[in-house]
């Protein structure tokens, strides 16, 4: 019996064109453990897990499995061989069912029995509490729902290697919790995890082994007992992580007084958003809260008519306005940033310069186009100020890391100048570094006067940003919570359903 | 990061197949370059070449445009060719004198007419949702019937001076004029493309249009303009065809030019399902579509063999250009100097040639 | 050709038509002119008309016209075979069929009379004129239409007996397509021009197709017509054709007439009046036009399309 | 705890389908209001079957290369070679009516091979090497033969002319006598191959991974699937079914030609999108194909029984394409409006975005 190593990975070094993702990585992974690999956005974490599952074909290094050295030549091969993965964008059919979705790809059966697989499927998405009928069209879940669905079809897999690539960075803490235990009890059974998330809590909460990368590099190896959590953030960034509980105090103030830059009585779209009234004056932050689904997406979505808007009036800095059209919101100085980065955000095969400067050129108009150098200095300057890590401006979005893609959507943004800025989910998949640097950011350009909208999963980080919170629940605003004193549990409380005000119809 | 000045890699793939067509035709005869004055112009191959290629160097222009924006192609353009020259035969009948004015007049009527059938195309796209080759099916089927109506006699003739100039050469100028026209019509298109944000607008609507929609763009009016705008490359391949011809037939004029302009879309290394384009790729496309046609003359390939012959040669080409065999290829050659040379790879990625040939893959970031 | 004149106040014949599309051709847009305008209901005739050139389709139709309860079926096959069933219940039916311009792969008793071009006699024409002209060395580029349609076999028999016979030297051997196209042709001369050929003589197999070939010889400065380096024959009688004919600018156009109409219209009359009418294969009379031979007349009359007058040609 | 709400989504394919089937059986209903004479005939109905066999398999593979995501321009000009080579082969005095339908099978398999392999393995575009096919097909075919060639061995004939007779559905002609309904071979090959391919794409391994390669290819390459081996194959059996279709042509019609099936290749998709399948991928029904290629059909049979000028018919078969098309994007748009499109703007149909896969 030879240890209990399970996988081991030993000089992995992988280029991209223009970028060395890894370089000289080891990594090892013990028979019932749970292994969190960390980093920031663009360290090389799901390069890792691609090479190791057969996605990208690695320049150098070895892998062996129970000691055997083994090469897979496609995600197939991997999950034949006993490798569950989850990978960091949700893969999977759009056009299958929920339950096929599960079940394809796997097995060696000529013949799909639908009743058997859909009562499989039913079975495990009971199990599980996922709330999403097997013969429902993938499409037609949210991506919460689908991000569960996949980790279900990885977990059903009866491997000995898991891995999942950021699966909580759109589930509710009800569901990482139900993840969490899931996620025990197969280490019980002696699943060897491998886990990688943003969330550090989540990483102690779970985690016994932690490995380091950055900048495609192996930086250690620790157990997670052994260190603390600014230990690790400072190894991950490679310098010490700047005061977080600073920010707090630079929270700004309610502007009470004058005209709201943005207001909007009885505002409801064609999604499903129930009419609510919602304002916002220069320079505040504020935020939606609520459970997932329970409509903070809609809800800015109507704002910026991303849906059609079916009621409601809207007023910008006084003025009776229409906003029909999302090219009406950006002339008005809105700005929005979507939570399906990957739907809605990026233009995955264009430049990275064309996706930073794609909104202002639009608001400049068709017969404006910027001048290749004004353009490349656009790019450049936002490429530096949110340190996104790209080997080019000419690089095509869709070879960055998830969250330099979400940095590049913010460039965009930020480089239109916008009086009142939507951001829904900005700091999904983002690292700790950044995050924080983001949330610095969006109080800074309240500072300068920019309105902010900021919806985020992490209450805590609402509540460090926000000064007003509208909370959800049912697609209907059931309350608003103010002032400086709110702590998680009070915003909790109500988004549980001590209602302050009933959903009214 | 460093500026890497290497543009044009994209076009490797059109440029290498053409370079590999002018060897082959260079083995069969130094004399493939030779040129004369006859007539007070230009002869020999090239300008053979030059002038038999414009109509399908415009409708290609038109269909990379349609191409990006919708992710389908337009299958009518022969026929639409085809009903608005016969406007401009119409207008030209029509008119007491035929002068420069009435030509103009006519091209003009001939353009409006594109226009409206691109409007009409590119609202089904748009608006209704048809699949672009179902929609211009429609088109396609009924097409030649409406040029014939228009035509109202049955082939009507074009025998004057002027047109046959338009369709030959000028007196005192050297080249054929299809050729000038032709090259006018590109360096409008470069015009149009480099003083407007067409080019922005119809990637990011072709490669995902909620986005788009989400930045501002209206998807319905860049898919309507991209379908107008090749309802005029129709009129002017129609107008060069015509004039070209002397006679307007209804029944043959353009014919099957839809699948040799998707072709040389194609070839130009663009991806047919949609996104990102480069219209020098499709120029050279259309070029070297012509060059393989008159290869495959100058080679005196047996007549009724003269398909199969060109159906290996582009699949020969296309499994030499091909991104597996290509990655071999550059495998083999990267590999001594991996990890240094980093800046042309990337400006690879850049200009879609990593990727454009993914036609019918699924389009997303990974 | 008979005149027919309904009687009035009786029943209108009735007859369906299964043709190829007008947009085929120029000949086919003549020829279902001239159908429309003869089986015309002044004439007496209820006629309904299929143009498809889908074979499928085109059984289809006729199928149908014999359950519509026709008298008269009129068929012009895309594809020579796979019409027994159908030609059979045309029979059970009563239905009397005539073929025309096209003939079909069955049994003779199967229809009633087919009118059709000899294609090869057409090439004929055109051969045993080139061979007069006396020219010593005869260099021929031909130009070919669809391969394998009737026109093309036929026409190109001619030739390439000639060849064989070393009559006439083929110096170029190409094709026009699918669509006859005269774009085509033109390219099939100028890479005969460009790689230095010696030819003088222009067979192509239809009048757009001829034209085309002679803007290549244009463009190179070579002289062609009555007088010229190089004899130009076209095929089909295009007025426009048959004009450059007697303009001296190309030297032969050999006729392929579209008008069976009205020769089928006087059987039918002439049955109904319980007079005889011929069975089996009848060919249609054609000629061949040079410049010598030409009339204002004959442009007017036997040619196809539109006229562009007298005097005008077509660069 | 949330609870999914109950209300029962048809997916694309099948929502795309019963539109498809709607609009048809309204249309043929239609037809028989106005020209009873014609269409309340079974005889019309099962000739749609009978003469068009070709087209109907031709877009059943058609179908499955386009929900895999690709496109085979080459089906028309395959068919037609098939039935040059058999015709060839029949006549040649050695062949017999089995060893013919190998021919044809083998042909078909051939090509199938040939272009799947460079399109799937190679991955080079599917339009170029299948329009590469077609011309390939085509100048095979006038190399071997490209006179018509009618076929003349009588075991043969026997088969062409073999029919099913149902004597208590047919009708009376012109003179008053009865005709018994027949139905060719070639619809029984339809209806036997449109059901196992139905059968195949909504049952088998192959069929569902097919559907996920084109829904997202790159997603399916994750989820397990051996995507190459599976367009791959979606091509094979495209090219078989061309084969087949030729075979089947060759019955119908008893001779090989030129132009037989030219053209087939705008048709068959044609017929497949109007029966609800996607050119994006991903979304189709098979049972959706003959439905497409019978609406096509209907609407040639109501132009002749219209008696449409001749000059006119062109103009009011698109126009009748027009009606048909527009119709189906508006009862999607509808559609669209509501379940489907939760997340997405109203007035982007719910079809589009999973046909994409974004
Ligand atoms: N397909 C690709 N083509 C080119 N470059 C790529 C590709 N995939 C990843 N890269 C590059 O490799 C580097 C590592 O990316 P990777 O996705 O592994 O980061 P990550 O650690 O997962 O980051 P994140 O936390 O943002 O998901 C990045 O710089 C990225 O730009
Ligand atoms: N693609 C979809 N299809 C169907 N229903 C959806 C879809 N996306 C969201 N919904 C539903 O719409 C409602 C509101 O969704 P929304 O995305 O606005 O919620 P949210 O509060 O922003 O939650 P999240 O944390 O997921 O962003 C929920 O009932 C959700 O299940
Ligand atoms: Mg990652
Ligand atoms: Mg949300």
């Amino acid at each position: 019996m030879h240890t209990q190593i399970v996988l081991e990975m030993r000089g992995i070094s992988k280029a991209f064109p223009g970028v060395r993702a890894l370089h000289n990585v080891d990594f090892t992974l013990r028979r019932g453990e749970v292994h969190a690999l960390m980093g920031e956005n663009g360290a090389g974490k799901s390069t890792l897990i691609k090479v190791m599952t057969g996605v990208y074909a690695k320049d150098a290094g070895r892998i062996t499995i129970d000691g055997a050295t083994i090469h897979f030549r496609s995600p197939q091969e991997a999950q034949n061989f006993g490798v569950g993965t989850v990978y960091q964008e949700i893969s999977l059919c759009p056009n299958l069912t929920v339950a096929e979705n599960m079940f394809i790809g796997r097995g060696r059966r000529g013949f799909v029995n639908w009743n058997r697989m859909n009562g499989d499927a039913t079975r495990l998405l009971e199990s599980l509490c996922i709330p999403a009928r097997p013969t429902q069209e993938l499409s037609n879940c949210s991506l919460a729902v689908q991000q569960m669905i996949a980790i279900a079809r990885a977990v059903d897999m009866e491997c000995k290697i898991l891995i999942l690539d950021e699966p909580t960075s759109s589930l509710d803490e009800d569901e990482v919790r139900r993840l969490f235990a899931l996620m025990r009890e197969l280490k019980s059974r002696g699943v060897g995890i491998v886990f990688v998330t943003h969330f550090l809590d989540q990483v102690y909460e779970v985690s016994d082994r932690i490995t380091v990368l950055r900048d495609g590099e192996l930086v250690g190896e620790y157990a997670a007992s052994s260190l603390p959590q600014i230990e690790l953030v400072a190894k991950m960034l490679g310098k010490e992580l700047g005061d977080v509980a600073g920010i707090r105090n630079r929270r700004p103030r309610t502007a009470e007084s004058g005209i709201p830059v943005f207001e909007a009585t009885g505002l409801s779209s064609a999604a499903g958003v129930r009419p609510f009234d919602f304002s916002i004056h220069k320079g505040e932050v504020n935020g939606f809260a609520g459970l997932l689904g329970s409509g903070r997406s809609e809800s800015v979505r109507a704002i910026y008519a991303a849906d059609k808007v079916t009621g409601g009036s809207v007023r910008v800095n006084g003025k009776s306005v229409r906003i029909g059209k999302p090219i009406q919101a950006m002339k008005l100085g809105i700005g929005y940033l979507p939570e399906d980065r990957k739907g809605d955000g990026i233009i995955a095969e264009l430049s990275v310069r064309e996706n930073i400067i794609l909104a202002l050129q639009v608001m400049e108009g068709f017969f404006k186009p910027f001048s290749r150098k004004q353009a490349e200095a656009f790019a450049d300057e936002y490429i530096r100020l949110l340190n996104i890590k790209t080997p080019s401006t000419g690089t095509p979005i869709k070879a960055l890391s998830g969250g330099n893609q979400q940095k590049v959507i913010l460039a965009r943004w930020l480089l239109t100048h916008p009086e009142y800025l939507i951001l829904d989910e900005p700091t999904r998949g983002i690292d700790v570094g950044t995050k924080v640097e983001i949330q610095k950011l969006v109080l800074k350009l309240a500072e300068e006067g920019v309105s902010v909208t900021f919806i985020s999963s992490e209450i805590e980080e609402m509540l460090r940003t926000c000064s007003r919170l509208i909370v959800m629940r049912d697609r209907c605003v059931v309350g608003e919570l103010e002032d400086s004193g709110l702590t998680q549990n009070d915003v909790m409380h109500v988004i549980a359903g001590g209602a302050e005000k009933p959903c009214d119809e | 990061m460093r500026r890497v000045k290497a543009t044009g890699f994209h076009l490797l793939l059109p440029l290498s197949v053409l370079a590999f067509l002018v060897v082959v035709n260079v083995i069969k005869g130094v004399d493939y370059f030779s040129l004369s004055v006859i007539n007070g112009a230009l002869y020999g191959n090239i300008p053979n070449i030059l002038f038999g290629a414009s109509e399908l160097v415009v409708l290609a222009v038109g269909m990379t445009l349609v191409t990006s924006s919708s992710g389908g192609q337009d299958i009518s353009v022969g026929v639409a060719g085809a009903i608005t020259s016969s406007v401009f035969v119409a207008i030209l009948l029509g008119a007491d004198k035929i002068t420069w004015w009435t030509i103009f007049a006519g091209f003009l009527a001939g353009c409006a007419v594109g226009v409206l059938i691109g409007a009409f195309n590119g609202s089904l796209v748009a608006v209704f949702k048809v699949q672009p080759m179902v929609a211009t099916l429609i088109l396609f089927t009924a097409g030649r019937s409406v040029a014939f109506l228009i035509d109202g006699k049955l082939s009507p003739i074009l025998a004057n001076d002027l047109t046959s100039r338009i369709g030959g050469v000028m007196p005192g100028v050297f080249i054929q004029t299809p050729i000038l026209l032709t090259a006018v019509f590109i360096a409008l298109i470069a015009l149009l493309l480099k003083t407007t944000n067409l080019k922005l607008y119809a990637q990011s609507v072709g490669v995902n249009e909620k986005a788009a929609r989400l930045n501002g763009i209206d998807p319905v009016a860049v898919k309507l303009l991209t379908f107008m705008l090749l309802g005029v490359c129709t009129a002017v391949a129609g107008f060069i065809a015509v004039c070209k011809a002397g006679r307007h037939d209804s029944v043959n004029l353009l014919k099957y030019i839809e699948m040799d302009a998707i072709l040389a879309v194609a070839i130009g290394g663009n991806a047919l399902g949609g996104g990102k384009f480069s219209v020098t790729g499709s120029i050279i496309g259309a070029y070297t579509i012509e060059v393989l046609n008159r290869t495959l003359l100058r080679l005196e390939v047996d007549t009724e063999a003269i398909k199969a012959v060109k159906a290996v040669f582009i699949i020969v080409l296309m499994v030499l250009a091909s991104p597996v065999v290509r990655g071999y290829l550059a495998n083999a050659v990267r590999r001594p100097r991996s990890g240094t040379q980093t800046g042309t790879v990337a400006e690879e990625a850049e200009d879609g040639w990593v990727s454009a040939p993914d036609a019918f893959r699924g389009r997303e970031a990974p | 050709g008979g005149k027919k004149t309904a009687a009035a106040g009786a029943s209108p014949i009735k007859v369906g038509i299964v043709n190829l599309p007008p947009e085929e051709s120029g000949y086919r847009q003549a020829n279902v002119e001239d159908m429309n305008k003869t089986f015309a209901a002044a004439n007496g005739y209820e006629a309904r008309q299929t143009n498809t050139a889908d074979n499928s389709e085109q059984i289809a139709a006729a199928a149908g016209y014999i359950r519509d309860g026709v008298d008269y079926l009129l068929i012009s096959a895309a594809n020579a075979s796979g019409w027994d069933n159908v030609l059979k219940s045309a029979k059970d039916a009563g239905v009397k069929v005539f073929l025309f311009d096209r003939l079909i792969e069955t049994d003779a008793s199967n229809y009633q009379a087919a009118l059709v071009s000899d294609m090869y006699a057409e090439g004929s024409i055109a051969m045993d004129w080139l061979l007069k002209q006396g020219l010593g060395a005869y260099n021929v580029i031909l130009i070919r239409g669809q391969l394998g349609s009737a026109a093309e076999k036929g026409r190109s028999d001619a030739v390439l007996k000639a060849r064989d016979a070393g009559k006439i030297k083929l110096v170029a051997d190409g094709t026009g397509g699918d669509s006859w196209s005269l774009e085509e042709a033109r390219k099939v001369v100028e890479a005969a021009i460009t790689a230095g050929k010696d030819f003088n003589v222009i067979f192509a197999e239809n009048d757009g197709m001829a034209q085309g070939a002679v803007q290549a010889l244009d463009a190179a400065g070579i002289t062609h017509g009555k007088g010229g380096k190089v004899k130009v024959i076209g095929f089909d009688f295009n007025r426009f054709a048959l004009r450059n004919v007697q303009a001296g600018y190309w030297d032969l156009d050999v006729q392929c007439s579209p008008r069976q109409a009205a020769q089928i219209a006087g059987w039918i009359q002439d049955l109904k009046a319980g007079k005889p009418i011929p069975s089996g294969i009848v060919y249609q009379t054609e000629i061949g036009i040079d410049t010598a031979s030409i009339t204002n007349d004959i442009v007017l009359n036997k040619g196809i399309n539109a006229d562009p007058g007298e005097g005008v040609i077509t660069r | 705890m949330r609870t999914v709400k109950g209300r029962e989504t048809l997916s694309n394919s099948n929502l795309l389908f019963m539109i498809a089937a709607v609009i048809f059986v309204l249309m043929y209903a239609l037809a028989m209001a106005i020209y009873p004479g014609s269409f309340l005939q079974l005889q019309t109905f099962f000739d749609l079957f009978s003469l068009n066999a070709p087209l109907i398999i031709l877009t059943c593979g058609m179908s499955i290369v386009m929900i895999g995501g690709g496109i085979d321009i080459s089906v028309g000009g395959v068919t037609g070679l098939v039935t040059m080579c058999c015709a060839v082969f029949l006549e040649s005095g050695g062949g017999d009516v089995w060893s013919s339908m190998i021919l044809a099978l083998g042909i078909g398999i051939a090509f199938g091979l040939l272009q799947g392999f460079l399109i799937a393995y190679l991955e080079i575009q599917p339009f170029i090497i299948t329009l590469a096919g077609m011309f390939l097909a085509n100048g095979l075919l006038t190399t071997i033969h490209k006179d018509p060639l009618n076929v003349t061995l009588p075991g043969f004939v026997a088969l062409r002319d073999a029919e099913l007779v149902i004597p208590l559905l047919g009708s009376h002609n012109r003179l008053g006598n009865f005709i018994p309904l027949g139905i060719k071979i070639g619809a029984f090959v339809v209806v036997a191959l449109v059901i196992a391919l139905a059968v195949l794409m909504k049952w088998s391994r192959f069929g569902r991974n097919l559907y996920a390669v084109g829904g997202n290819s790159q997603s399916a390459l994750m989820l397990g699937i051996n995507v190459k081996r599976t367009k791959f194959q979606s091509y094979l059996i495209c090219g078989s079914l061309s084969g087949i279709a030729g075979f089947v042509y060759i019955m119908t019609t008893g001779a090989g030609n030129v132009g037989n099936a030219s053209g087939f290749e705008m048709k068959a998709i044609a017929s497949s999108i109007i029966g609800g399948t996607m050119l994006s991928g991903g979304v189709g029904n098979l049972l959706g194909s003959p439905v497409g290629a019978l609406t096509l059909l209907t609407i040639n049979e109501l132009i002749r029984a219209a008696g449409v000028n001749s000059n006119l018919q062109a103009i009011a078969s698109g126009l009748l394409l027009c009606v048909f098309i527009v119709l189906q994007g508006v009862v999607v748009r509808l559609r669209g409006g509501g379940n489907l499109a939760r997340a997405l703007p109203s007035w982007l149909p719910a079809g589009k975005t999973t046909g994409k896969g974004k």
